[in-house]
């Protein structure tokens, strides 16, 4: 078994027993990086390899083989590491996609940013006849559906919010404007019909931050049940 | 097998004074009668290696220096016997189940040097031993390929993982399922709250007939007389119109369902004169 | 970015979305495979790889391409691994890895559970003519070795033991069916289950839990030791 050179050596190694050939010592190089927890310097290599190795010359080939590869020669620092070419880096992770509804709330202020775009809060929370949580907005904001338009040039200046091109392009829009019209809706058999009107209407209850805790139709629903 | 117990060594310990005086004693014999003496007691002196009858007789086996498929089970059986003379001779103190392969051993050499009985039930000691040197070949089959397995290219010794595996992070990505006709349903929803929502907080202003019904069964007991339905609406239900008449209506109809039971009377004078109830006297009885 | 293949979907990804070139595709296997310290089967592959990709077709080309490299591809079971090429394990003191010393008994065992599987533990008791201790068994299954097989639909329905894709891996093979002298064993009838008649299997003394004690700092456990 051919003992790793050690130059320091104060007895010098049998010259007469030569280096292996090159493409054997690019093979050593591929494996002893290859297996090694940390990058390897040229030295470090030398001190592996057997005697009369040449590592500085074996990296250039090794790095010439890897070239376009999946896996690339990398220098670090004074060592040498194989690493994932940094193009296939979207390969070393794994997307887990998990499927959730939105919220009442959350889309109910976003069909309310649709519709009335551009749209300040308290115009949506007029509608809505609810409080709007910070946190709905800021998930619609964050999904890259709804995004901040101008300022509204009126006291306060308060801030407008308005749809984005990622929302049209996930509900297959053109623009806002072709959302359908409540006419369509009613027409479409989207509006539910309800009982008419009594003139009993109360007066929109101020809410807090938990507008999505409402029981919406529920009550009314049943107060209808009892045959 | 009572007796054994796994922490029982399955021999005693040889003296030293036993064996190596033994050993000494040699001269005298021809060289032959020698080495098979040393081979035989280097084997007792090594028995606390065996594991097992089995393994003591593969050993044994391997002494007779043919096939494992040649091999003189006959002779093999006599060199076991010879054994376990020879550690009694020695006092050691063979585990049981050397003994019992002794005994069985002795029956199967005995089958084999007395001609078959043609009566005799079960396998014949040819069967017998056929098998014993069956498993003999396998255990030995076994050792082979547990030692050539274990002279493989093994993994951490001759071959090796990647030193530095790259770490595959795990993202996690919501997907939101909301479309067109969420949108529109919820757009469509706000747009005609004010057409239902009344009810949907009405309740307080509205007393059920179940309420009713409850109220004036309680009630009923004490109205020996006629009394006013206005005297039955629940406290502060009669000052607020809406509620008043919510009231008025699920009184009126949980008294037209007492009457229908015959527990209550209704009597109104005239049209739209107060109506009054009173509890019916028969239902007393 | 192209996103996971996700071949399950009730909505077909886009099919104008074609997958990459085989070269492309080779270099994505390269890398993931060179990532992993533990071998990847196909479906691992195409569930880390764009929609569309045949992992079973570059994989072949691959493995040449690694042919007499100082680290080749490797098929464990179902799975595919890179390896450092074994005729190198000279250059590799610093990443050997220290192996557990296994008992003779244990070796015997593994090497009986391998070669006769799926197996009873009165099965191997029958072969090797002593009692196995718990012990052993467990050892095995915790090196992740042996596992449980399928309970055998004999009276008892005793447990079996085979050997897993951990044990193929650290042994360097690419399925039992591979085990060395495989063929020879069976064509010479050792390999049969030749349950024994009555009268004729040889005494096991059946034993407790911890037959494990016996000559444990005898020399049976020195007779397998390595190197």
């Amino acid at each position: 078994m051919p003992s790793p050179a050690d130059t320091d050596d104060a007895v010098p190694r049998a010259p007469d027993f030569p280096p292996p050939p090159l493409d054997q010592q690019q093979r050593m190089v591929e494996a002893v990086l290859f297996a090694s927890a940390q990058p390897l310097t040229v030295r470090d290599l030398a001190a592996r390899l057997p005697a009369g190795c040449d590592p500085a010359e074996v990296l250039a080939g090794l790095r010439r083989h890897y070239q376009g590869r999946g896996v690339v020669l990398e220098r670090v620092g004074d060592g040498y590491v194989f690493r994932t070419a940094p193009d296939l880096s979207f390969l070393m992770q794994t997307e887990t996609v998990e499927q959730r509804r939105l919220s009442r709330a959350a889309v109910e202020t976003l069909a309310i940013i649709a519709y009335h775009q551009p749209v300040t809060r308290a115009e949506i929370e007029e509608i809505r006849g609810v409080a709007v949580s910070r946190g709905t907005l800021d998930q619609l904001i964050e999904m890259e559906w709804v995004r901040m338009g101008r300022r509204r040039m009126t006291p306060g200046r308060p801030a407008t919010f308005v749809v984005t091109e990622a929302f049209l392009d996930h509900f297959g829009l053109e623009s806002a404007r072709d959302l359908p019209g409540l006419s369509e809706l009613r027409a479409a058999g989207l509006l539910d019909s309800r009982p008419p009107d009594d003139g009993m209407s109360l007066p929109v209850i101020p809410d807090g931050d938990d507008d999505d805790a409402i029981g919406h139709d529920g009550p009314a629903d049943d107060l209808f049940d009892d045959d | 097998m009572a007796g054994n117990t796994p922490d029982v060594p399955y021999l005693r310990p040889v003296p030293d004074a036993a064996s190596a005086g033994g050993a000494a004693r040699g001269d005298g014999f021809d060289a032959g009668t020698v080495a098979a003496r040393q081979a035989e007691e280097s084997l007792i002196v090594e028995v606390d290696g065996y594991e097992g009858p089995l393994d003591l007789l593969l050993t044994l086996a391997r002494s007779q220096k043919v096939d494992l498929m040649k091999i003189s089970v006959l002779h093999l059986a006599e060199q076991y016997l010879v054994f376990v003379e020879r550690a009694r001779k020695l006092r050691i103190e063979l585990a049981a189940d050397y003994l019992v392969m002794a005994a069985w051993l002795a029956f199967l050499k005995s089958r084999l040097l007395l001609p078959p009985d043609p009566e005799a039930e079960g396998p014949s000691a040819e069967d017998m031993a056929a098998h014993l040197a069956f498993q003999l070949e396998r255990l030995d089959a076994m050792r082979q390929a547990a030692s050539r397995l274990m002279g493989r290219d093994r993994l951490g010794i001759s071959r090796f993982q990647r030193g530095a595996p790259e770490p595959v992070a795990r993202r996690r990505r919501t997907e939101w399922q909301a479309g067109l006709i969420d949108l529109m349903r919820a757009y469509a929803r706000l747009k005609t709250r004010d057409e239902f929502r009344p009810y949907a907080f009405d309740r307080q202003n509205v007393f059920s007939m179940e309420q009713a019904l409850d109220r004036m069964r309680r009630m009923i007991g004490f109205a020996g007389d006629w009394t006013d339905l206005s005297d039955f609406l629940p406290d502060g239900w009669a000052a607020d119109g809406k509620r008043r008449r919510s009231a008025t209506a699920a009184t009126f109809a949980a008294s037209l369902e007492l009457a229908r039971q015959g527990r209550l009377e209704i009597r109104q004078s005239d049209t739209f004169a107060p109506i009054s109830f009173r509890r019916k006297p028969a239902a007393e009885n």
